[in-house]
């Protein structure tokens, strides 16, 4: 493969593509809702009005508006339908050229569209994830042959840097910072002088799916994205760990590493240089402990996926001892697009220290479920109140939760808090990984906290004892307080354990485990006290 | 002698091994007897539970609706209750059957499944306490002032507490459990 | 003691080509002690469920301890050491579905089908499960029947199909 | 090999690079409570007693796996240690049914001696009572999973130092288990080779001699240390 090869891709494509396209989304949430068999009908439909020579129907990735599928978007003229039904597809043919039509039409000028900014899920919805050519048209790989061929691998690691972007996994380390630690890591002094590079695609936190649509919806973004990465921190070998729960991105992505090894994209002298990259899959077996690093690397070498105490970190000692690097899903969509349109470009959107856009997956108590993609800065009040609209039956939004297990409540009262790594932190939650949910009045947040912490207590590993035991006594105490049965000296019992768990866990999943629970004692106390055991103990009276 | 120490001693759930170990301070008991009256103990003849005690010596886990109720009885009438050996403090071996399952899992085992397949359970609330579901220690019915673990606590290591109490100090430390 | 391999071979009728399966997957993996969790996803794939004599035989070709490979067939949620129902109906408990009922819809399938979660019916016709998060947060509360994700679940949806499975 | 100068707890200790905080306080008779450290077996940093504040860093760290740095400041005995450290004590002696009054190494268990250390007077969470097996099938050894604290020293033992591995850990979280083989009774586990490492290295009364009887067992933990350094002159 060469420039000139690549061009001809995108060229090829773009002349065998007919002037319609219907665009019928065919991620995980249009698929439940019947969307295959929606775009089998919209084939029919095509053929059956003998507009087959103009038209052609596109299974695409995730348009973003999941909770209104199955969608079907048209391009160019950018028509939308919502809730669509198979029934309604020669319909949808037929108000092709903007005639009436019985389906639900969709505004691509809503709120929830227009004040998005996609960066990472600009081909979301537009092109066919398992056709590698749609993604070589939209531009895709230049920027890997731009670093090839014209860049040192120092100078992309500069790029990135320059860029500000920081991790999407939920810390927000500096990923710049990170590159450059594996780039000038030796590894341990007897192991291999190999390095890896590992995606992080073990989505644990219930209540987000960003990586899952980016990876449904755009895989090949991701792939080029490590590939850059590994060419960068001198990496030959690639890992993408999936969560098992998501068998239509393996599929895909397992698809687009096969194509990309066919055309030269991953494997060995890619685009005609020294430079050699592959990569496999690596699929979770249902652990969310896994997202942290060390358990991720535990998993991959085939282990239980048990975290160990940092340093060394995996930059250092990796995978089987070596040098990784370890990055999430989305933080690898932004590499291409920095590379391609200059760490300059992306420095300029977002905040002074977060940079650039957050993918968010937008569920709960909402009126417009899905993923948005919006620059850092925003504020919660315009995700949940513009984008989102608000509650579906109009009722006050109570609070927004961030971060799932790891994360916080944030009450509507802090609505007016940007969304960026340093105030969501500071009103005790955390960007996470992009899971937002929102609750309404319906919802007890004592009731949230303990649904949060039974979910820590099942899935800690075990390993060490403040997690393994400390949040089975904190679900027991937050059990007690739900069913009315504890007193007061119980939540502050509650409170000791939190700090303890906090300060003394192994890894970062005990070490947030009792985020939930001191987010909502600190802003929704009152319904802790609520349901406290009332009548005075005898016994216990002074 | 209205400044003498009103002392009682209560037996929950537990084998009267701690109050053996009492028994065991020996002569020291004569000295005690001169600051102090027995006013509620197993081993000698009351009937209730008095009020305006002063130290209370609890030995034995609580196992029982019997048990609770005592319990909470000592706590509202006694200025100082101690935990008094494993049973009192941790549930030890009273506690053993908590694996076993709640109450009924208990007597069906012991009584019948492991016992005689065609007896019966005991069942007569007024002569038989209840079960409680889960055998707990005492700290987690009442309000527990001191602790002194040891199954059973030594005679000298309760003779050091009630002498630092008299004398109006901090007991020392607690020893060992087991 | 018979090796793992006739052990496995017994269970197997003429035709079923899942072992052979099963070896060539470790044998593109090289047989590397690394590929142990892969092994284990195939190995459930074709079998269903994780049997003694399957570990054992997945433990010898790895050249890993049968310990650890129990370890890790136990650590991970996914893999099931007991054969699962004829069907199976997974309910998600993720935030997203959590907050929009969930759990009710849950309870009603307990209710209905007389099974704890997590457990299979004595006819080994149906298991009732639970998942931590399908990440179908956009169309929650989502059901799995058999592979087949509902979206916007209530109570009766899940119960209807059911229905139509068992009856 | 180079030096490093630290302060531990007010001390000035000198210590080798390589060496980790636990080390140099030993060397100086500092002692830091452990659990799941045992020398001779490499680090877990599981029980988290070996925490230390290191000024400078606002996050606690294992002694047992942390190296020692030049001008290190480290505090192994401060009040909010303390009281951490008994706090993961009580969380250990409710997670299972650790009766010490009948158990076999009641007056030699780290365990028993560690609630001791640490000040507990009671445990201040509700006791979980799981119900745990006990396994008497091997001809010499059994394994009471009622005392087991999961600290993995015989997993480490059977697999570092025997070369073995018979022992692992099944399931996760609180349901975790030891497991000898494909958790078959430890009797029918073809690897063991009966050696007694695990039971060397067990801190509690969970791995014992059949027939022993209750204070009757007395661990030798410091013997893997002493095989571990007679194999490395040897080799």
């Amino acid at each position: 493969m060469d420039l000139t090869e690549l061009h001809g891709i995108a060229e090829r494509e773009r002349a065998r593509r007919k002037a319609i396209r219907i665009h019928c989304c065919t991620s995980l949430g249009c698929h439940a809702s019947g969307a295959l068999e929606l775009q089998r009908r919209l084939e029919a439909a095509v053929e059956a009005a003998g507009r087959a020579d103009t038209v052609e129907v596109v299974g695409v990735g995730c348009i973003g508006f999941c909770g209104h599928g199955p969608l079907v978007s048209v391009e160019p003229s950018g028509l939308l339908f919502e809730r669509v039904t198979p029934e309604q597809a020669p319909d949808i043919v037929a108000a092709l050229d903007g005639g009436p039509c019985a389906a639900q039409r969709g505004d691509p000028n809503h709120p929830f569209f227009s004040r998005q900014l996609l960066v990472v899920r600009r081909n979301g919805g537009r092109i066919d994830p398992e056709r590698i050519e749609e993604y070589i048209a939209a531009g895709g790989y230049q920027a890997l042959y731009d670093v090839l061929h014209d860049q040192s691998p120092a100078e992309v690691i500069d790029a990135i840097t320059r860029s500000g972007l920081r991790g999407r996994g939920g810390a927000g380390y500096p990923t710049g910072l990170k590159w450059a630690t594996v780039a000038k890591s030796k590894g341990a002094p007897q192991g291999a002088p190999r390095k890896f590079v590992v995606c992080n695609g073990d989505e644990g936190d219930p209540g987000a799916f960003m990586d899952r649509s980016i990876l449904e919806s755009d895989p090949h973004l991701v792939l080029e994205g490590m590939s850059i990465a590994a060419y960068a921190v001198g990496a030959d070998q690639g890992f993408l760990y999936v969560r098992g729960e998501y068998p239509l991105a393996i599929q895909r992505l397992s698809k687009a590493i096969t194509q990309a090894r066919k055309h030269g994209l991953l494997g060995s002298q890619i685009f005609d240089t020294a430079f050699d990259f592959k990569v496999e899959i690596r699929v979770g077996a249902g652990a969310f402990v896994c997202g942290e690093e060390t358990a991720l690397i535990a998993s991959i070498e085939g282990r239980r996926g048990q975290p160990r105490p940092r340093p060394p970190y995996p930059a250092e000692r990796g995978l089987w001892g070596c040098p990784t690097l370890i990055n999430n899903v989305e933080t690898f969509a932004n590499i291409a697009p920095i590379i391609s349109r200059g760490a300059d470009w992306y420095a300029g959107i977002g905040t002074a220290k977060s940079r650039g856009t957050k993918v968010f997956a937008l569920a709960g108590k909402i009126r417009n479920t899905g993923l948005i993609e919006v620059p850092m800065g925003i504020t919660l009040r315009e995700i949940v109140e513009e984008l989102g609209g608000g509650t579906a039956d109009g009722s006050p939004v109570k609070a927004v939760q961030t971060g799932g297990p790891s994360g916080g409540c944030i009450p509507a009262s802090l609505f007016d808090t940007p969304v960026d790594y340093e105030s969501l932190a500071a009103v005790g939650s955390i960007m996470g990984s992009g899971g937002m949910v929102v609750m309404d009045d319906a919802t007890s947040m004592v009731e949230i906290a303990r649904f949060y912490m039974e979910f820590c207590m099942d899935e800690s590993c075990g390993k060490c004892v403040p997690c393994r035991v400390g949040t089975v006594q904190m679900h027991h105490l937050l059990d007690r307080i739900c069913n009315g049965e504890a007193t007061p000296a119980e939540i502050v019992q509650l409170e000791e354990l939190c700090q303890l768990v906090r300060e003394t866990s192994l890894c970062g999943l005990g070490q947030s485990a009792p985020n939930p629970v001191l987010s909502t004692l600190r802003y929704f106390r009152d319904e802790y006290e609520e349901r406290l055991r009332h009548e005075a103990l005898a016994e216990e009276a002074p | 002698m209205a400044d003498k120490l009103r002392l009682a001693t209560v037996w929950l759930g537990g084998c009267s091994g701690c109050h053996m170990s009492l028994l065991d301070m020996d002569e020291w008991l004569i000295d005690l007897a001169a600051v102090a009256d027995l006013v509620y103990s197993p081993i000698a003849d009351h009937k209730h539970y008095p009020k305006n005690v002063d130290l209370v010596l609890v030995e034995g886990a609580v196992a029982t609706n019997e048990h609770l109720e005592l319990a909470r009885k000592v706590r509202q009438r006694s200025r100082l209750v101690v935990a008094l050996g494993d049973c009192a403090v941790t549930g030890n071996v009273t506690a053993m059957r908590n694996p076993l399952g709640a109450a009924a899992t208990v007597l069906q085992q012991v009584y019948i499944t492991h016992g005689d397949p065609r007896g019966v359970l005991p069942d007569d609330p007024d002569i038989v306490p209840r079960l409680l579901d889960t055998v707990v220690p005492l700290h987690a019915t009442i309000t527990v002032d001191l602790f002194l673990p040891g199954c059973p606590p030594s005679a000298p290591a309760i003779r050091a507490l009630i002498e630092a109490l008299l004398k109006g100090e901090t007991p020392p430390a607690a020893s060992r459990f087991g | 003691m018979s090796t793992p391999h006739t052990q496995i071979e017994r269970t197997t009728h003429v035709g079923d080509n899942r072992l052979k399966i099963l070896e060539a997957m470790m044998k593109r993996h090289q047989y590397r002690a690394d590929a142990l969790i892969e092994v284990l996803h195939k190995g459930q794939e074709l079998y269903g469920h994780l049997s003694p004599s399957l570990l054992t035989l997945i433990a010898h070709s790895l050249h890993l301890p049968p310990s650890r490979v129990y370890g890790v067939a136990t650590f991970y949620h996914f893999f099931s050491l007991a054969p699962q129902g004829e069907h199976t109906c997974t309910v998600c408990l993720g935030t997203a579905c959590y907050v929009k009922g969930a759990a009710t819809i849950l309870a009603a399938l307990e209710r209905e089908t007389g099974l704890r979660a997590g457990t299979t019916s004595p006819n080994g016709r149906l298991s009732l499960l639970t998942t931590r998060c399908l990440g179908a947060c956009g169309i929650a509360p989502a059901v799995v029947i058999d592979g087949t994700v509902m979206g916007h679940a209530d109570d009766d949806g899940p119960r209807t199909k059911l229905h139509e499975l068992l009856d | 090999m180079s030096a490093k100068t630290l302060t531990i707890d007010g001390q000035m200790v000198s210590a080798g690079a390589d060496e980790s905080i636990l080390q140099a306080a030993r060397e100086a008779g500092i002692r830091i409570p452990t659990l799941c450290h045992l020398d001779g077996l490499s680090e877990m940093g599981a029980c988290r007693l070996c925490l230390v504040e290191v000024v400078g860093t606002s996050k606690l760290q294992p002694a047992c796996h942390t190296s020692v740095a030049e001008g290190m400041e480290v505090r192994t005995d401060t009040e909010r240690l303390r009281a951490h450290r008994r706090a993961i004590v009580e969380l250990i002696f409710a997670e299972r049914n650790h009766v010490c009054a009948v158990c076999v190494a009641s007056g030699h268990c780290e365990l028993q001696n560690l609630a001791a250390a640490v000040g507990m007077t009671h445990v201040r969470y509700e006791y979980l009572a799981p119900s745990c097996a006990v396994d008497i099938s091997h001809a010499r050894f059994g394994i009471d999973h009622n005392r087991c604290v999961l600290c993995t020293r015989c997993v480490r033992a059977c697999d570092e130092v025997e070369g073995v591995h018979t022992w692992d850990i099944a399931g996760r979280g609180t349901e975790s288990r030891l497991i000898t083989d494909l958790h078959v009774p430890w009797g029918e586990a073809a690897s063991c080779t009966s050696c007694g490492k695990c039971l060397l290295a067990c801190p509690t009364g969970a791995i014992f001699h059949r027939g022993s009887t209750v204070a009757e067992l007395e661990h030798e933990p410091t013997r893997i240390a002493a095989i571990v350094a007679a194999r490395s002159e040897r080799w």
